[in-house]
């Protein structure tokens, strides 16, 4: 499916999880979601390749799961609330992926401190065409 | 008659359960907000539902992607508490009330809502955590609880209107059911969040505080913020906003706040919490009230 | 823009699958019923759909007492026959139309219908055997199959005006899809019937056919029949008929109907079917529409 | 729960799925649905009585399952789509359970014949309170 241009598209930093969006992941994060369980969590940490290959997805979408690239997992489909399930795997907080999906080379720390500091602000981060006007205008 | 008492929106952070769960309540970092809570839990304690009805959300817990109802509501006897991979919290279990439930169930259905009856099923942190911020650590809940789980995580979300509607068709309800039950309406989620992609950690005061006043005053105008405008302001995760709106419908068009309290950060999420009465309820003398 | 290009009303009776799958529609019992679906093959085969959204029930096969969606849209690339017992109908796969499906699921949602979706799940008689009405036994099924499986085993389903509200919702979000795609819609189940207690067997012609009657003239007549009226007159079972009303308002008001068959017994069944077209549309030349 | 009356409690004959009817027959109605799976129907077949003792259900009805009191069962919070599953692992067919519960002594011939010439006809059979008031009145 090549998914239509839709509004929310012009939002940054965000991925809508839509039709299109839920029908590139299902697999990927049908995988995370099989680590609900004690017994498949064992077996992935055991063998993570062979695992893996036991669910339907693409070859871009394991070597994110092994590589643990948060943002190419959403990139390829992930939802956050199945992607974290592999951030709580590995003892993770929210807080460390949400570093790690600015790309920008935060820190957990500086994400934390940001969060304290009243979050990240709006102010740049709503359109990607006002973004672009604002900046040829 | 049953009774609507009143609603509570509150935010379902999950750290704030583990907070309670690990005695962090009174740490720095935590203490604003525990503080901030405890006029929503004098009110509770006050008047006492017998029944509570809780609009969350379930986070990949009970529910996957195989099905995604837009609004299951429970009609069991009683739920247990979700694994969610760190073990299941160590709050009460939740008992249920299952009359009020298929009372609810078969009037809003009949009423044009189309509702999924769930026979079986756990709640996760956006059901107990709202629990936790009313009532603490109790060996037991002092309330029945009916959960009503909303789907805000597979786009679309239902509207905001349509959530409003679905309140008011839940006051109906309540209030067509013949037994004597006090029955209070929490909605839960937001406020502004986001925490997923390069906009993590999107906190947006000034639309939570602005879309406050319009949810007291003029829930029409709260609830026609379409989902791109939530997504935009709210971030991805705040849009779980509109699952509040089924509480405000529940209450009459006046209401009084009885508690407003905001603050940021909780974890990832700016953190509200909001009690309402109808106005009529509010002015009542005190004595009125169960003690 | 995607067309809507008529509506099939039939029973989706098990015997009738059966009787295909062991090759009896010739027998002295089944004759008569298979003679009368001719014409809807021959209208099906005439007009071509590229999709088939079936609105059928589930009958304890995908769905059970866990969790009853009232309307489930199925979303996946295809959907395996349900094992009923007596293994799977030896039927082909059903593929199905998920671009369609997904935007039916979006524009139902965002239209303020409380849609379940539904990614994964198997299709029992209630879709299969519609199929084998309409295209006997092919390879492979002509068409590609969006399922929507309404709740009418827990009391309530939903109402009638809901269905033909949630038809009216399906014809605008059909026409609202960017594809070239000519769509037909199947409502299924019914006519009168019971298959359960002491009133097991029971019939009503007249009404069936005065409700076929309302159904095609006075469509918001035969949609205002209440449950318990539904219950009595075409009995416990006979209410699956609040089905049909989906493909009703998909509909326009005016329609011209190309087909109508109705003949007792099916099984425990009244057989019924009907073939509908706009009557604008039905009005245009032959030559307009597809050889 | 005692069920409070509803308008379709006066049609004979006819068990209404509601509510309470879900609850009542909650379990009833899973054992039925758990012969879905080969194993669970060898299991039951085995050894019946064992294989019920694993479902919370009451007497009552692990009687009426083992006698196939098929009318009985709908009383006990059955549902037909679910009893009937025992009435599909008793290579028993629809019509077969139709002339059992009609509660007359009909044979399944009977309940066949009974269909071919129309079904069971309407009349008399629409309310309790009209029939009461034919008779007395
Ligand atoms: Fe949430
Ligand atoms: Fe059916």
């Amino acid at each position: 499916m090549n998914p239509t241009p839709r509004d929310y598209h012009d939002i940054p930093g965000t991925y809508v999880f839509d039709g299109a969006h839920q029908r590139k992941g299902y697999w990927l994060n049908m995988f995370c979601k099989s680590l609900d369980l004690a017994a498949n969590r064992e077996r992935f940490r055991a063998a993570p390749a062979d695992y893996l290959a036991g669910f339907p997805m693409t070859d871009a979408q394991r070597d994110a799961v092994l590589l643990r690239d948060w943002l190419g997992l959403l990139r390829l489909g992930g939802n956050i609330y199945y992607t974290f399930k592999l951030a709580i795997f590995d003892g993770l907080s929210m807080q460390h992926v949400g570093a790690a999906m600015s790309g920008t080379g935060m820190t957990v720390d500086d994400f934390r401190q940001m969060m304290v500091s009243g979050g990240r602000p709006a102010e740049g981060m709503r359109s990607r065409r006002e973004n672009r006007e604002a900046c040829h205008g | 008659m049953a009774e609507l008492i009143g609603g509570v929106g509150t935010s379902h952070v999950p750290a704030i359960g583990a907070a309670v769960d690990h005695g962090k309540t009174q740490d720095p970092y935590w203490k604003p907000v525990f503080d901030g809570m405890q006029a929503a839990r004098d009110w509770v304690a006050r008047t006492r539902p017998d029944v509570c009805i809780v609009v969350y959300n379930d986070h990949a817990s009970c529910f996957s992607l195989e099905l995604t109802p837009t609004f299951a509501l429970g009609v069991a006897s009683h739920y247990e508490p979700h694994d969610e991979g760190y073990g299941p919290r160590p709050v009460p279990r939740v008992e249920g009330a299952p009359e009020l439930s298929w009372h609810l169930a078969e009037s809003l259905i009949l009423d044009e809502f189309d509702i999924t009856i769930a026979s079986q099923m756990t709640v996760d942190h956006g059901l107990t955590v709202p629990l936790s911020v009313l009532f603490g650590q109790p060996e037991s809940w002092p309330c029945r609880v009916i959960p009503l789980c909303v789907n805000v995580i597979q786009y679309p979300p239902p509207t905001g209107q349509r959530c409003l509607k679905l309140g008011q068709a839940i006051r109906r309800a309540v209030e067509s059911f013949p037994g004597d039950l006090r029955v209070a309406v929490i909605g839960t989620g937001g406020l502004s969040h986001q925490l997923q992609g390069e906009r993590a950690g999107l906190i947006n005061a000034e639309f939570d505080q602005r879309w406050l006043d319009e949810f007291v005053t003029e829930p029409d105008k709260a609830a026609a913020h379409d989902h791109v405008e939530l997504l935009r302001e709210a971030g991805s995760e705040g849009l779980e906003c509109v699952m509040w709106l089924v509480m405000r419908g529940a209450l009459q068009p006046e209401v009084e706040v009885v508690h407003r309290f905001y603050h940021v950060p909780a974890s990832n999420t700016a953190y509200g919490l909001l009690v309402l009465e109808d106005a009529a309820r509010a002015s009542r003398p005190l004595a009125a009230q169960p003690a």
